[in-house]
C-alpha cells in the first residue's frame, strides 16, 4: 500500500488533530473564556466610562486575542512530543511543512476562528462602534492565522523543554508587534470611517509571507527539538 | 570549497587569528573611541536647536547602526553553522548574541536620556526608539533561548533557526513601527533625523559609527576566543596552550 | 538458513562514532543491513543503544561522525508508544502520523485482534494499560508493508506469551526477505540466526 | 576647545547632567564587553591548567574525565 500522498495526508493530520480537539470541548472553550474574562479587566482598571472604553476598544481586543493566541501556541506539538507522535511525524515520508500547516490550520480553527466570531460580542460590550465590527471580525480572521504560524515557529523551537511555556512569549512576541499594528489600526480606521482595506491587504500580505516560510522554520525547529 | 572558507573551521587556527588580530585591533578601536568622543564631546559647536544635549548623538547613532548589524552578524552565523554545518559559525553566533544585546542596550539607554532634554519625558515612543527596543527583545529571546537547552549542539541550532527567523522580521518591525508612528503622532519631527546636523559634527560621528563597528568586531573576537577554548578544552592543542598559560 | 543474502543494503552504516558526556559510545561503527536479516544491538545501560537506533532512524542528524543511508521505507518503533490517550486503537491506527499508509477498517480489526486486541478497538485507549498501549503500536508491524524494521526495545511491558508471538512475527518477516534492527537485554530464541553487535566493546561484527 | 573652563564643559548650558551619565554608562558598558571575556578567557585557561596537572600527577587508576 503506497504511502498517502502529502495533500491526503494532510489532511488525515487535520481530521486526527480536529478529532483530538473535539474530545476535549471544554479545552476550545479555555481561549474564548480567557479572552472575556481579560476583555472585562479593561473596564474595571479603566472605569466604566463609555467613552474612554470606546477609544480603548479596538487596542485591548487586538492585545487580549494575541494573549490568547499566545497562550494555546505552547500546546500545539507538546501533546504529540510527549507521547511520542511527533518522532513518528519526522519520520513520515510526507514533507514534513507541509504536515506541519495541518497542525497550525487545526490550530487556527480551534482557537483563532472562534475568536474571530466571538469578538463582536465583547466588542459591543467595549462599547465599539458598530461600524467597526466588521473590520474586526475580518482583521482578527486573517490576524489569528499569522499568530498561529508565528506561535507555532515559537512551539517547535521549545517543545523539548520542560519549562518552555514562559519561554515562547518571550521568542514570539517581539513577531507579534507587526501583526497587532496594523490589526488594531484597521479597527481604529473602520471606527473613524475610514476604509480599513489597505490595512487588512497589508495583513493577508504578511500572511501569505508567514504560510510560505513558517513552515520551513517550523520544521527545522522540530527536527532540532526532537534531537535534542 | 576554497581553502580560507575551510580554514575558517578549524579551531586552533581561529584562535590564533583572532589573538593576532586583536593584538593590533584593540588598540586602535580604544584610541579611536576615545578622540571620537572627546572630539564630539568638547570641540564641535552645540546644534541651534538642541543645545549640548545632541552631544549624545555620537553614541546613540553608532551603538544604534552597529546593533543593528550585529543581529544581521549573528542571523548569518547562525546560517552558516545550519547550512554548512561549521562549528566555529555556531561559536560566532553565540558570541555576537550578548554583544549586540549590549549595543543594543547602549542605544536605548541613551535614546532614552536623550528624549529627556528635547522632550521632556524620559522614555519616548519615538519610530526608532520603538524598533530599537523590539529588536533588544529580539536579542534577548536568542540568549534566553540558547540558556533553555541543555543540549548545546541543539541549543546553537535552535538559535540559528530563531536569529534567521528575526532577520526576516526585522524589516517588517521597522516598516511597520515607522507606519505606525506616523499613523499616530502625526509629522512631529524625528529628533534623531542626520540628515539636519552639518559637516563638522559629521565627521566625528563617522569617527564613531567606524570606532564602533571595530568595537563590535574585537568583542566579537574576543568571546569567540573564549567559547573556543571552552569547546575544545579536551582537544590536545588547548591542553598545551593551557600547560604554558604563563604568559597573558 | 537461506543463502547469505545479497543485493544493495537496505541500510549502510559508515564510520559511525557518537561521544557523550565525554565518554566514547562507539567509534567508526560500519555494517550493512541486509534482506533476510535480524539484528540484534545488545549493551549495559546506557552503552548507546537507543542514541545508535536514533541515528540509524534519522531522527538525531547532529552530534555524531559518519554516515547512514536509508535505501528503502522503514518503520521505526521508540521507547515512547506514540498511542494517542483520547483516540480509540481504531482511530490512532487510521489516522496514524507515520504516513504510512490508509488502512482499510478489517484491516485494522485484524491486525489487533492478531496482536490480542480483539474487542478492545473502541475503547478510549486511555482506560488501556501500558502493554496494551505497546501492542496497539506493535500492530503497525501487521499492518505496514515496509521491509526494514528498527524496534527499540520492543519487549518491554509485553507478556510472555506477546513477546513468543513478536519472535514469531519477526522470524516470518525475516524469512520473507525483510530485515530487523532491534535493540533488546533478552536473548531472542528465534527460528534465523541473529547477527549480535555488542556496543560495550565497541567491536564491529 | 569650544568650552572655555572644565567647569563650564560640566555643565554645559545645562544639559551636562544627561550628556556626562549617558557617556558614563557607555563608557562602563564598553569596559564591561571588553574585560569580562578576558577574565573568563584566564579563569578557563587556570582551570584546565589546573586540571592537567591533575590528570597528571593523579595515578593511572584515577585518571579520565574529572567532569
Amino acid at each position: 500500500m503506497t504511502a498517502p500522498a502529502a495533500g491526503q495526508f494532510c489532511l488525515r493530520l487535520l481530521r486526527r488533530q480536529l478529532l483530538l480537539a473535539v474530545r476535549r470541548p471544554v479545552e476550545i472553550g479555555n481561549p474564548l473564556l480567557f479572552f472575556a474574562m481579560v476583555v472585562a479587566l479593561f473596564p474595571l482598571g479603566l472605569g466604566p466610562a463609555p467613552g474612554t472604553l470606546a477609544g480603548f476598544a479596538s487596542g485591548v481586543l487586538w492585545i487580549t486575542a494575541l494573549l490568547s493566541n499566545l497562550l494555546t501556541s505552547d500546546a500545539v506539538f507538546r501533546s504529540d512530543f510527549e507521547d511520542g507522535s511527533l518522532e513518528q511525524l519526522l519520520l513520515a515520508p510526507q514533507p514534513l511543512f507541509l504536515s506541519v500547516l495541518a497542525y497550525i490550520g487545526a490550530h487556527w480553527l480551534t482557537t483563532g476562528l472562534l475568536l474571530a466570531l466571538v469578538s463582536p460580542v465583547f466588542a459591543l460590550m467595549l462599547n465599539l462602534s458598530t461600524a467597526a465590527l466588521g473590520a474586526l471580525v475580518a482583521s482578527l480572521l486573517i490576524g489569528t492565522a499569522l499568530l498561529s504560524l508565528i506561535g507555532g515557529i515559537g512551539a517547535s523551537l521549545t517543545v523539548g523543554l520542560k519549562r518552555g511555556g514562559m519561554l515562547i512569549s518571550l521568542l514570539i512576541l517581539p513577531l507579534y508587534m507587526p501583526v497587532l499594528i496594523f490589526g488594531s489600526a484597521a479597527v481604529q480606521a473602520a471606527v473613524s470611517g475610514l476604509p480599513a482595506g489597505p490595512y487588512l491587504a497589508i495583513l493577508g500580505a504578511m500572511l501569505c509571507l508567514a504560510i510560505a516560510l513558517a513552515p520551513l522554520a517550523m520544521a527545522a525547529g522540530l527536527r532540532i527539538s526532537i534531537d535534542a | 570549497m576554497w581553502p580560507i572558507f575551510h580554514k575558517l573551521g578549524s579551531p586552533p587556527w581561529l584562535y590564533a587569528i583572532a589573538g593576532s588580530i586583536l593584538r593590533w585591533l584593540l588598540p586602535i578601536t580604544l584610541l579611536a573611541l576615545v578622540t571620537g568622543a572627546v572630539w564630539g564631546l568638547l570641540f564641535t559647536q552645540p546644534e541651534r536647536i538642541q543645545g549640548n544635549s545632541y552631544r549624545i548623538i555620537y553614541i546613540h547613532v553608532p551603538a544604534a547602526v552597529v546593533a543593528l548589524a550585529g543581529y544581521y552578524v549573528m542571523a548569518l552565523a547562525g546560517a552558516v553553522s545550519l547550512i554548512w554545518r561549521m562549528k566555529m559559525a555556531d561559536v560566532a553566533m553565540k558570541a555576537a548574541a550578548p554583544v549586540g544585546a549590549a549595543f543594543t542596550f547602549i542605544a536605548l539607554f541613551t535614546g532614552a536620556i536623550w528624549g529627556k532634554p528635547t522632550w521632556g519625558t524620559w522614555w519616548v515612543w519615538d519610530a526608532r526608539i520603538t524598533s530599537m527596543l523590539i529588536l533588544f527583545f529580539l536579542y534577548l529571546g536568542v540568549v534566553a533561548l540558547y540558556e533553555a537547552f541543555d543540549n548545546k549542539e541543539a541549543a546553537s541550532k535552535a538559535c540559528a533557526v530563531l536569529s534567521l527567523v528575526g532577520m526576516v522580521n526585522i524589516p517588517i518591525i521597522y516598516k511597520s513601527v515607522d507606519w505606525w508612528y506616523a499613523l499616530h503622532q502625526g509629522a512631529t519631527i524625528k529628533f534623531t533625523g542626520e540628515s539636519s546636523i552639518d559637516s563638522s559634527m559629521m565627521y566625528p560621528l563617522l569617527l564613531m559609527i567606524g570606532a564602533f563597528y571595530a568595537l563590535f568586531t574585537c568583542c566579537l573576537l574576543l568571546n569567540m576566543r573564549v567559547e573556543i577554548l571552552q569547546r575544545e578544552s579536551r582537544t590536545q592543542w588547548v591542553k598545551k596552550l593551557a600547560t604554558k598559560a604563563g604568559r597573558p | 538458513m537461506p543463502s547469505s543474502p545479497t543485493g544493495a543494503p537496505l541500510l549502510a552504516a559508515r564510520s559511525l562514532c557518537l561521544e557523550r558526556g565525554g565518554r566514547q559510545l562507539f567509534r567508526n561503527l560500519s555494517f550493512d543491513i541486509l534482506a533476510g536479516q535480524l539484528w540484534q544491538i545488545e549493551g549495559s545501560n546506557g552503552a548507546g543503544k537507543t542514541s545508535l537506533m536514533r541515528i540509524l532512524c534519522g531522527l538525531s542528524r547532529y552530534g555524531y561522525e559518519g554516515s547512514v543511508e536509508r535505501h528503502v521505507p522503514f518503520l521505526y518503533l521508540g521507547h515512547q508508544s506514540a498511542v494517542k490517550a483520547l483516540l480509540t486503537p481504531r482511530e490512532n491506527l487510521a489516522f496514524h502520523v507515520s504516513g504510512e499508509g490508509q488502512y482499510g477498517n478489517e484491516q485494522i480489526e485484524s491486525a489487533l485482534a492478531e496482536v490480542g486486541l480483539y474487542g478492545y478497538e473502541d475503547v478510549a485507549s486511555h482506560t488501556l494499560s501500558a502493554g496494551q498501549h505497546r501492542r496497539v503500536n506493535l500492530a503497525r508491524l501487521l499492518l505496514s508493508d515496509t521491509s526494514l524494521w528498527l524496534l527499540d526495545e520492543p519487549f518491554t511491558a509485553i507478556d510472555t506469551a506477546g513477546v513468543d508471538a513478536l519472535q514469531a512475527l519477526l522470524a516470518s518477516h525475516v524469512a520473507a526477505g525483510g530485515a530487523v534492527v532491534m535493540t533488546s537485554h533478552q536473548a531472542l530464541e528465534v527460528a534465523c540466526d541473529v547477527h549480535v553487535l555488542n556496543l560495550g566493546a565497541g567491536a564491529t561484527v | 576647545m569650544y568650552f572655555d573652563s572644565l567647569q563650564a564643559a560640566l555643565e554645559m548650558q545645562g544639559h551636562g547632567m544627561f550628556v556626562w551619565p549617558a557617556y558614563s554608562v557607555t563608557i562602563a558598558v564598553i569596559a564591561l564587553l571588553v574585560i569580562t571575556p578576558l577574565l573568563r578567557r584566564r579563569k578557563v585557561l587556570r582551570q584546565l591548567e589546573a586540571q592537567a596537572r591533575r590528570a597528571q600527577g593523579a595515578p593511572a587508576g584515577r585518571a579520565g574525565g574529572e567532569r
